[in-house]
Order: structure tokens, then C-alpha cells, then sequence
């Protein structure tokens, strides 16, 4: 759990034990939402933030533009002690604050084109609005509904037309409360590869909360995982998918990554090996190790059969990361040779049982 | 013991009407009195029978009404007159007034009308011929100092001195102005007319008991006293 | 003040409150059916019946902007049907009735357009009938305006009731006129307008809290 | 019916229009700021300030429980401050206008809290000032609901007129009293209502068209 | 494009040539969000509706309750015309249609609970709430949440309060808008597999709209893929993974599958070959193949070293499925007999290009 480059650029966003707490409603009992959360993002990074519903991401974000107040601890932006200005500051702060809400919040009185203006007439940047709002409007692929109110908008097509407004000021940070959940798989692409590169090109830092992991993967330099109101887990993008550490962790990174087993052979699997049957076997690696080549030459070198159940093999942080399940000969002799050998090639094997 | 409901608009005749029912309770006649800021809806009360007697109106504006509306209601005794007065607080006299001025009149149809007879006594306007107790600004047909009326509720012509060259103004609401009718009207209407105001009663009850002690009540010493102390200007006619 | 005028303060203000009060209530009992009625039946919507809105619309109209003392007359066989009398407060409760109504429809037609659309299509989608999506939606969700509508026209009634002064209804505003502008007493002018910002500003502030705690749209900050 | 009474009614219509015309409009230029701020200044609220909103939640309610003839006569040296003159069709909007503000001011108020809180949420996250917020989400948010709080309004203010007869206002209402009622002219009466129901109805039809325009949040069905 | 289990059982969603067209506005030009779109359903059936954001997939599961009237062409249910059913006759029809909302609409003025119960309030079945809505909270883990209001939900548990309403009175046909967009990746697999489960039980025909093609590889029976308000493609789940046809189903599905080659990879590729260089071929295999021996086979036959690149080796409804681009030696002759080798085993290979 160390994070990566955090601590070497400059900290823009500084959660210093930060608690927020709701009251409770009759039968419901009060809620942590954000429970003890110390956190740190540097300047141009760009953070995924996961967890499960209700573990208090919308919250912690909310805190970073002091749209809630925390309870205790004190969140600081760019320098600035976000949770102890009064609202003539947090208005200058919020200037370079850009948020994607998770419902939107569109003006209903106001078209595609309006919406994204607004942003820029708050900042009393009037001149520009019309070239920065249809160059926006054009990169979300919304030309062609800028006269459209929210209300003849596709839920996607909103969920756009929030994207391009959060741009819209240029802001130092992007806040983005799942900001792609209501878009196609093209479409989130296109949006990741904006979103990627206005933050090579301006610095632009983001936190980034998701439920899409393929999301996290593509974009995110290092993420956080929060559980009921506390990080549970930190740390460089690659290294949490590739060493999940925290049970959590580990099947949200599993729903990507292939290492969580399909049904129906885990239903086959058993404990012990029956004659003649085979052993299954799950084998991950990492860039660092020549992983990519080590079952070839196990096929070649034992001169058994390798049957390849499941998994993937993908790219992480721009990382070759692969984790695969295989099946081979389930006897003793073999199985211990094969995993030897692949240990020895720097791979990491678990052996998760035989099947018949 | 008889119980009566007597209606009567509010200021000068409720507040007589309570000094007539402390008489009255010596009697053996309770009054209860009905307060209305209306002028019409004491008449249809009465003719309904919602209400047993009123006393607020005088004899025009009752037999107009009786024109009008059909009502079975008469008059079962005179009461008072109040003379009706033009006031000025900007100009001495009569004479003073520029044409073109405006003049306040009451809105309601009595105490409007009064005023524009009594501007016609003066011979300042002249009213179609044959117009009654009940004529209206419309009526007027000659008015050569081009006089503007304007209408106002009675007892807001008191209130519209600063606003207008003269206002005509019931003595009650003058006196209560902290005008002195005697000094300061500068046209008065004669004491004498017809504007006597009545007890009313329906036509059915004339005749009924409780009629003659109300009448008596009215017309007694100790309200003669009050209305001596509280209207000194009204003149009573008992 | 003498003991007398208090007295009379005391009984006038009874006198308002049970005149404000039985006819906001059935002003609320009448208008609130009819507002919904006017916000739900145009061409296209939940209970469509243009023609009927339209009418409705008319009558309301008709009713809103005859003056309130036509009003009283012109309904006063009315008054006498129901009240036994044409007179007096219990009496002066019909027009005033009369005239809340279709104000209290209109600001509640109002508070019933505001609710959002897709919570209607929601119910509809749950095989609600208009009845229901009436009852279920439309009433529950526009409660805090509904309340505030409500306290706005119990407010202008306490003004109107004023006005009833005409037929003998009593009551503070009437009090205030008969004597204080009538009489040219001030005092008890004074006093009855105390009275009555008093009154106003009870059912106001008793409205606004009420509509807040309706409100559950915000999020209430721990 | 005579051409005098004829031309009677034409002048009173005009009256009508300009006291309704010019205390409508006086009255939301003063009632909408003053709506705003008493919708958005409580504790903890845009423009925080929970004395001043008490304040002027007190003179909003003072005004509106004082009955308005003795409205007219308390504010007359008022009056004749602005208009010269405490009587005539021109005084007469002053204590319309008077009368109009704190009742446009609570419609106001109603209409900007039904305003979605996220929307405002978004704004402050922009960092617009509460200025900004009101002028750009606030009210074109809750401009449909303001059309139709105007509408309701200005209906009001055409009954309310019909009391300004006391300070020489004239008007439709006033006319079809002192003529149609007092001096029992039922022609009149009816030729006045009817004039009024088509003023009411013109207002409310242009109302509903205007605030059914403004609102975008209905999908429209092609 | 064959369909496989649709023509079997009836159907009981029916489209026959449904057109919606909204009208213009301004410089926003007409749009025809569902534009002659034939389709059916088959009872018991899950349908996953994919296609861009405004691709007409919201309008096109409106069109089925009659929320949205078709402008032309007719929309049939169990049977009945939805298109030609007055309001009495849709209310009937909707009563055993129940619908999750994309942007939820829930009632604000009432709790979780309450919510969960007003669809049974409405059907009249007062006696059962108490129980079936808290088993409903319960099985969607919002059992802690029965009091609270909409807005202090979490956008997940708003959402999860949506799909416990929908359920609540056992429908016949459940219609989803994006049920999951808002949900993680282990709550979301806890719904589709409540939902999974009340198909296979109760015989609940759904229509699910989503963007991840994770949740249609999970639960869909049958994908639809709509483009611009037309059907453009149609088919048993595994086929449209396996094989799809249209560019865009193709980018949907690698999205998922692992045939979207990484950017790093992409980058590298040569149309010739280099001397010493390696080919890179993609190998796409189905449960028929034994695709899953034939990498080691091939290893161990033609002894060559075999780089595993990217891809991912997955069941989809329940078969086997393959997708990997491996790099093998790059001289002529050995990728020559490898394809062979490979295509002869029946697995589907195609040469990417060549690194050096
Ligand atoms: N009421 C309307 N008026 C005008 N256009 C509309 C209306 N409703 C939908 N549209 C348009 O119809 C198209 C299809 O909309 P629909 O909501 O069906 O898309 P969708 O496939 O659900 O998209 P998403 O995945 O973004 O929710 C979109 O281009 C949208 O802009
Ligand atoms: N105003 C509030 N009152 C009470 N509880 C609240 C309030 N706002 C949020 N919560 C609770 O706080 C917890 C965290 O909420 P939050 O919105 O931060 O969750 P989240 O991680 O964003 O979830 P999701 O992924 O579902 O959006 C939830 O349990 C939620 O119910
Ligand atoms: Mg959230
Ligand atoms: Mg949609």
C-alpha cells in the first residue's frame, strides 16, 4: 500500500482525518459516511475512487468542494483550508473546481448549449462562451442537440452535457462522481481518451469516482478504496490490480482481471486429485516478468497439455499484467515440475484444485 | 321580555343605537344590534326578516330603495338629520374656489346625491330636471366652473381636504376631523330638508308591540343627552 | 381601552378565527379537489376532460373576479339555504367560503403542476389509476407547497373576512374598520391591527414550519 | 343602457387596467427581490441573514393582515408623497401596490423553494455568488411557477381594486358597486361582471400559455 | 444473426415496425429515436438491449408500457395491442409490467420503504406489504436503509430502491433501464443474480438495457444491438459475442472480450514482417473447439516460443470463449504452418501484423 507518485509531486488535494456524519432517521441508524479519511493527491494525477454503494465516495468527494462540511478533520485544496472558509472563499476556490454530478443537475430552463454556458457566465467569461461551448459541445458529440433541453436528452446525452459544463472553465480539478455510468463502452472511450489528455496537456488533476473498473484501469494513476467511510486500500493503479490486498479489493478487481472463476468450474472443482484427472491451476504475472512466454515453454519443455479455462491478459497503466487459469496433468509429479518451473520463471501459481 | 335585532351601518347610527338600547333594556325591549358596513344589505336583511328594525337611512333614500327593490318596510318614526356641509381647507369661502377645482363627494348613493342637490341649491351645477333624491354625476348637466367631482367613500372626504379644493362631508365625519360645522363649512345644506332619517320596520310588524317602546326608546331624554355630547351637530327631531 | 372595547377585541377575534378557520378549512375541502382537477384535466393530461377544465376554469374566473360585496349579494339566497340567515358571522362563513375556493384551487392547481414528471409517468407505468396517482403522488409530493398554499390563503382570508363587515360578520378586521376608520377611534385600530399581525404571523410561521417539515427533497446536513 | 353608462364602463375599464397594470407591475418589481430574499435568507441559506428575513417575514405579514381600507388610510401621507394626491385612479395604486408586493413576495417565495436543490448545489460548485445563483438558476428555474403566481396575482389585484372606490380609485369593481349595487342598476352590474370575467379570463389564459411555454421539463410528446 | 431460443416459446413482446419520431428544435433537428424496429420476445427470455448513448434504447423499452405512444407500427404484449389500448386497458396491461427507471423516480416524500410499497399499494395487496417489502429491502442490502428518504440515499441505494419497487409485485415482465449503471461490481453481481434467479423460477421475461457488456455476457439470454433507432444486429448472446457482425457491436463486445487491442501493442504493429521479428495473430475460439489445448499443443508441436499478448479466455452463457493475440515466431514458415495448425484444430486466426 505505498502510493506511487503522490508523495513525490506537490499534494493539490489534502484530507486531514476527515469524519462526516449523518443522523439517524427512526429505524435507521445514524451514518459514518466518511469515517477517518486521511488522503493525499498531487497535482496532475488522476485518482480512482471505489468502493461499494453507500461506502461514502459521493460524500468524500463533496468534501473536496465543500459542498459538505466535514464533521471533524479538514480538507485542503490547492493550499487552502477548504473546510474553514466562509462562502466568499469556497466561491473563489470552487472557481477552479470543475464537478460531474452523479444525477446531473442540469437546469431544466436551459438547453444543451445554456448548461454549458453557465459555468463560463459565472466566471463572467462571456466572450468566450460560444467558440469554448460548441468546441466542447463537438468533443462529447453533441453538436447536433445544443438547442435540445435536458428534458429531450437521452440519459447518456446528459450525462454528456454535464461532462462538457465541468470542462467548461478549465479547471485546475476535475471532480467526476461517476461520470460515465450512463455511457456506452465507445462512448466512455471517448471520454477517458478527453479526459486523459487534457490531463497530460493541462495538468488537469481528477478524482474519479467509478464503478466501471475497466474505467479505473484505463485512466487512473493510483486508486482508493474506500469501505464504509474508511480507505481501505491505497495505491498505484497497477499494483492494486495486480496485488489486491484487501478481500474487497480483490473481487472488484477480479470482475476486470479474470481472477475471480466462472461458476460452473469452480462448481467442478475438488480438493483432491482423482487418477488421470488434472489439476487447475491459476498463474499470474506481471510486466516484470517474462510471464507472456513461461506457458509455451511449459507446454514445450514437460510436454504436456495445457488447457487454458479462463482469464486475461491486458495492459495496466500501460503494464502487461495476465492472470490465467490453466489446467495441466493433475499428477503429482507433473504438477509439482510445472509449478516449480513457472515459480522459477518469476510467475506467481496457486494451485485452486483438480478436477476429475 | 322581547328580543329585536336592529340593524345599522356602522359610526353615528351604532353608536346612537347602543345608547338606545341601554334605554330600551329598562324597558323590557333587548336590543341586539347588527353592524354593517353596508348601505343595502340592512334593508334586504330586514325584508327578510333577519333583522327585526333599522335605523341608518332617511326617508329618500328608503322610499328609493322601496322603488327600487320591492321591500315591505316602512318608516315608524324620525330620528335625526345630519346636514351635510362642503368644507375647504384651502379657501375661505364659497367664492374662493377656482374653476376648474375638484370637489370630493361621498360615493355611496345618499350622501352623493345630497351633495350634488346641495351644490345645485347653490346654483354651482345644474342637475336633469326631474332626477329625484338619488341623482349621480352623470346627471349633471350644466357645470360652468367646470368643477371636477370626485367620488370618495363618506368617510374618506374628511381624509381628502389636503387633496382637494373642497369636500363634501357629513357633519359627523367633520366633527370628528376636528372640524367645526358652524365656522368652517362654506356651504351648508338647509337643516330643514327632507334627509330626516328614520326607524325602519316591516310592514307585517308595524304594529307589533316591541315597535312602539323601540320608538320611544329612540326618542327619549337620555338619548337627546348622549347626541348632545357626542353629535352636537345632528339635529334631532324629537 | 375601555373593558368594553377589549371585550369587544376578544369577541371579534373569535369571531375571526372561527370565520378564517371554517372557511379556510372548507375552502381547502372544495378547492383542493377542484385545484387538482384543473391541473390534471387539460387535453393529453391525467383526467382529460378539456371541456370540463375549461368550464371549471371559467367559473373559478367568474368567481375571482366578481367583487367580493356582488359576490356576498349575489349569493345571499345561497347563504340563506345554508346558514339559515343571511347575516351575521356564521353567516358571512358562505361568501367567504365562496370565495377562498377557487383561490385555494388556483394555488393549489399551481403546486400540483410543479410535481415532477416522472414520478407521474412512474405511477403510470405501475398501472396506477388517475385516482391513485392523485392520492399517491401528486398530493404526497406537493405537500410542502400545498402547506404553503394553504397558509397564503389562510392569510388572505384574514384579510377578506374584513370585508364581511358588510352582512353584520364581525370579526377583527371589521372591527378595526367600524371603529377605528368609522369612529375614527385609532386605539382600537391599532389594537386590532396588533391583534391581527399576531394572528397572521402565528399561522404563518405555523405554515412555513409545517411546509419545511413536509420538504424531505433536501438533504439535511448532520 | 345609455351611452353615458356606456361610456362609464369604457373609462372604468381603462382605470382598471392601469391601477391592475401598474401595481402588477410595481408590485412583482418589489415583490420578486423581496420573495427571493425571504426564500433564501434563513439560517444556514444562500443570503443567511435570519434577523432581516425575520424582519421583513414580519412586515410581509403586517401588511398583509391589515385590512386593506385601513391600509389606504394609514399610508395617505404616503400616498400623497408619491402621487401628489391621496385620491384619484393614480393614489389609488399606491396602496395597491402596497397591498400587491408582500402577496407577490409569498407566491415568489413558494415558487424559488420548489426550486430542485441540486441545481443550486451545481451552481455553488461553479462558485457562482448567491447573486448569480438567483439571477441564473433560481429564477429561470422557477419561472413557470412565478408565471403562474403573477397570473394569480394580478387576478387577486382586480378584486382587490374594487375597494379603491373609497379613495376615488373607480375601476370596474368600484362602478359595478356604487352603480350596479348601491344605486340598483342590474344592467350595469352584469355589463361590469361580464367585463371583469373577460380582463380575468384574457389574464389567466395568457398565464397558463406563458407558464406552460417557460416550462422545458415536460417531454414534449411528438 | 439467428436467434435461438426466441422463435421457440411464445413470444410475448412483440414489435412490428415501430417508428418514434420527435419533432425538431431549432438548429436540433428531428430525431427518429426508434425508427421501424421489429422484435420479439419470448416469455421467459432476457434480452439485453446495447447500442450508444441515443441510440433510442430508453424509447424503444418505453414504447412496450405505453409510456411513449409509437408513431407508427404497433407494440404488442402477452397478446394485447399496447399501441391501441385506451388508459384503462394500458393501467390493466402495466399491472404486470414492472419497470426500473434510468434516473430512478423515486417519490421524495416517501422512506425506502414506502417506495418498495407503492406499487403493491396500488395494486390493491395492502395485506402483503409489510412482508414482501422488507424481503425485497433485504435482498438488495438495503435493510438498514427502510426509513430513510431518497435524498439521503447513496445514487446505489436510490437505484437498489428502484429495482426492490420494480420487483415488488412479482411481474410478468421486467423493463430496465441501466439498473446496474450506479451499482459496483459486487452489488451489481448480486442483483442480476436475484434477477437471474426470478427468471429461472418465476419465469420473468426481462428487457435490460445497459452499457456493460459484462452484465449482458452475465444474464442475457439474447442481445439486441440498436444503432440510430434501428436494430442492427440480433442474436443468441454467445453469437454476438463469438461473432459479431456490425463495426459497432464489434467495439462493444471487445470491450468485454479482449479483442480491443491495447494502445502499446497497436502502436508497435508492422504490416511486414521483420527479420528475427515475431507475427502477431489473434486466435478466437468457442466452446465447440478444443481452442483451449491448442496454444500448448502448438508450442510443444512446432517448438516454438509463444508470447500471450492480450485477451481473455471467458464463458459466455455458459460456453467456453476465447479471444488472444499471441506473438509467434515471424518468419514465413512458421506462421504459416502454425495458422494451419491452429485453423485445422478450428479455431479462428487472423494475423495482426508484425513487430520487430
Ligand atoms: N422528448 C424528446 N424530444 C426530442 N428528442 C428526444 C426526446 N426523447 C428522446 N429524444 C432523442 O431520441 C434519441 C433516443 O433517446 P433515448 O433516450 O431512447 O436514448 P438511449 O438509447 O436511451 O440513450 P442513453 O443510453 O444515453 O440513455 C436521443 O437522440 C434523444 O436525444
Ligand atoms: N444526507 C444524508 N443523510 C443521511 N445519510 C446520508 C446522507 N447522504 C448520504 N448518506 C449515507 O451516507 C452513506 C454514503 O453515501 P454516499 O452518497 O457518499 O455513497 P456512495 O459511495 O457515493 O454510494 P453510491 O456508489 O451508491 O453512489 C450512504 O450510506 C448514504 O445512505
Ligand atoms: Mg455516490
Ligand atoms: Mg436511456
Amino acid at each position: 500500500m505505498t502510493s506511487v507518485r503522490t508523495e513525490a509531486a506537490s499534494p493539490i488535494i489534502v484530507f486531514d482525518q476527515v469524519r462526516k456524519v449523518f443522523a439517524a432517521r427512526r429505524a435507521s441508524p445514524e451514518v459514518g459516511a466518511v469515517n477517518g479519511v486521511s488522503l493525499s493527491v498531487a497535482a496532475g494525477e488522476i485518482v480512482g475512487v471505489i468502493g461499494r454503494s453507500g461506502a461514502g465516495k459521493s460524500t468524500l468527494i463533496r468534501l473536496v468542494n465543500g459542498l459538505e462540511k466535514p464533521s471533524s478533520g479538514t480538507v485542503t485544496v490547492d493550499g487552502t483550508a477548504i473546510s474553514a472558509l466562509d462562502e466568499r472563499g469556497l466561491r473563489a476556490a470552487r472557481r477552479s473546481i470543475g464537478m460531474i454530478f452523479q444525477h446531473f443537475n442540469l437546469l431544466s430552463s436551459r438547453t444543451a448549449f445554456g448548461n454549458v454556458a453557465l459555468p463560463l457566465e459565472i466566471a463572467g467569461r462571456t466572450d468566450e462562451i460560444r467558440q469554448r461551448v460548441e468546441m466542447l459541445l463537438d468533443l462529447v458529440g453533441l453538436a447536433d442537440k445544443r438547442d435540445r433541453y435536458p428534458a429531450e436528452l437521452s440519459g447518456g446525452e446528459k450525462q454528456r452535457v454535464g461532462i462538457a459544463r465541468a470542462l467548461a472553465t478549465a479547471p485546475k480539478v476535475l471532480l467526476s462522481d461517476e461520470a460515465t455510468s450512463a455511457l456506452d463502452p465507445e462512448t466512455t472511450a471517448q471520454i477517458l481518451a478527453l479526459l486523459k489528455r487534457i490531463n497530460r496537456e493541462l495538468g488537469l488533476t481528477i478524482v474519479l469516482i467509478t464503478h466501471e473498473m475497466a474505467v479505473v484501469k484505463t485512466v487512473a494513476d493510483k486508486v482508493v478504496v474506500l469501505e464504509a467511510g474508511q480507505i481501505i486500500e491505497e495505491g498505484a493503479t497497477f499494483d492494486i490490480f495486480a496485488h489486491p490486498q484487501h478481500p474487497t479489493t480483490r473481487s472488484f478487481v477480479g470482475s476486470v482481471t479474470g481472477s475471480a472463476l466462472p461458476e460452473d468450474i469452480r462448481a467442478r472443482l475438488k480438493a483432491a486429485p482423482s487418477p488421470g484427472g488434472q489439476a487447475v491451476v491459476k498463474v499470474v504475472w506481471t510486466g516484470e516478468q517474462s510471464g507472456d512466454r513461461a506457458l509455451g515453454q511449459l507446454a514445450r519443455d514437460l510436454s504436456i497439455d495445457i488447457a487454458l479455462l479462463h482469464g486475461q491478459i491486458d495492459s495496466i497503466a500501460g503494464r502487461p499484467f495476465g492472470t490465467l487459469t490453466i489446467a495441466i496433468p493433475g499428477d503429482d509429479a507433473t504438477l509439482r515440475s510445472a509449478v516449480e518451473t513457472l515459480t522459477r520463471d518469476g510467475l506467481h501459481t496457486e494451485v485452486l484444485g483438480h478436477v476429475a | 321580555q322581547t328580543t329585536i335585532k336592529v340593524g345599522v351601518t356602522a359610526g353615528p347610527p351604532a353608536q346612537i343605537m347602543e345608547a338606545v338600547k341601554a334605554v330600551a333594556a329598562k324597558k323590557g325591549l333587548t336590543i341586539q344590534i347588527v353592524e354593517f358596513t353596508d348601505f343595502v344589505i340592512p334593508n334586504t336583511a330586514l325584508d327578510a326578516g333577519e333583522i327585526q328594525a333599522n335605523a341608518f337611512q332617511h326617508q329618500p333614500y328608503l322610499d328609493n330603495q322601496k322603488a327600487d327593490r320591492k321591500f315591505k318596510i316602512e318608516s315608524v318614526g324620525q330620528t335625526y338629520t345630519v346636514p351635510l356641509g362642503i368644507y375647504s381647507k384651502k379657501h375661505k369661502t364659497w367664492a374662493d374656489v377656482p374653476s376648474g377645482a375638484s370637489i370630493a363627494i361621498p360615493n355611496d348613493p345618499t350622501n352623493g346625491g345630497r351633495a350634488l342637490l346641495l351644490l345645485q341649491a347653490k346654483g354651482v351645477i345644474k342637475l336633469k330636471p326631474n332626477v329625484g333624491l338619488k341623482p349621480t354625476p352623470l346627471d349633471i348637466v350644466d357645470n360652468p366652473k367646470k368643477f371636477k367631482i370626485i367620488e370618495i367613500d363618506a368617510a374618506q372626504t374628511s381624509r381628502s381636504l389636503d387633496d382637494v379644493a373642497a369636500a363634501a362631508i357629513n357633519t359627523n365625519y367633520a366633527v370628528q376631523a376636528g372640524l367645526d360645522p358652524a365656522k368652517d363649512a362654506i356651504l351648508q345644506e338647509d337643516p330643514k330638508g327632507p334627509y330626516v332619517n328614520i326607524i325602519a320596520v316591516r310592514t307585517v310588524d308595524k304594529d307589533k308591540p316591541w315597535v312602539k317602546t323601540l320608538v320611544e326608546s329612540y326618542r327619549s331624554p337620555e338619548v337627546k343627552a348622549f347626541m348632545a355630547d357626542k353629535f352636537k351637530s345632528f339635529l334631532t327631531s324629537w | 381601552m375601555s373593558p368594553e372595547v377589549l371585550q369587544l377585541i376578544l369577541s371579534a377575534t373569535l369571531d375571526t378565527l372561527i370565520m378564517v378557520g371554517v372557511s379556510a378549512g372548507l375552502g381547502t375541502l372544495l378547492g383542493l379537489p377542484l385545484g387538482v382537477f384543473l391541473a390534471t384535466s387539460r387535453a393529453g393530461e391525467l383526467f382529460a376532460a378539456p371541456w370540463a377544465n375549461s368550464v371549471l376554469g371559467l367559473i373559478v374566473n367568474a368567481t375571482r373576479s366578481t367583487p367580493f360585496i356582488i359576490l356576498v349579494v349575489a349569493i345571499i339566497p345561497f347563504t340563506r339555504l345554508l346558514a339559515g340567515t343571511s347575516i351575521g358571522t356564521s353567516a358571512a362563513i358562505v361568501p367567504l367560503t365562496v370565495a377562498a375556493t377557487p383561490f385555494i384551487a388556483r394555488l393549489v392547481e399551481a403546486a400540483i403542476r410543479e410535481v415532477e414528471h416522472g414520478l407521474i409517468e412512474a405511477a403510470r407505468a405501475m398501472g396506477a389509476s388517475p385516482l391513485q396517482i392523485v392520492l399517491k403522488v401528486l398530493l404526497p409530493e406537493a405537500l410542502p407547497a400545498i402547506a404553503l398554499a394553504l397558509t397564503l390563503a389562510t392569510v388572505s382570508l384574514i384579510g377578506y373576512s374584513a370585508m364581511v363587515g358588510a352582512v353584520g360578520g364581525g370579526g377583527l378586521g371589521d372591527l378595526g374598520i367600524r371603529y377605528g376608520y368609522q369612529r375614527f377611534m385609532p386605539d382600537v385600530m391599532l389594537a386590532v391591527v396588533v391583534v391581527l399581525i399576531v394572528i397572521v404571523q402565528a399561522v404563518q410561521s405555523l405554515g412555513d414550519r409545517l411546509a419545511r417539515r413536509l420538504d424531505k427533497r433536501k438533504r439535511h446536513q448532520a
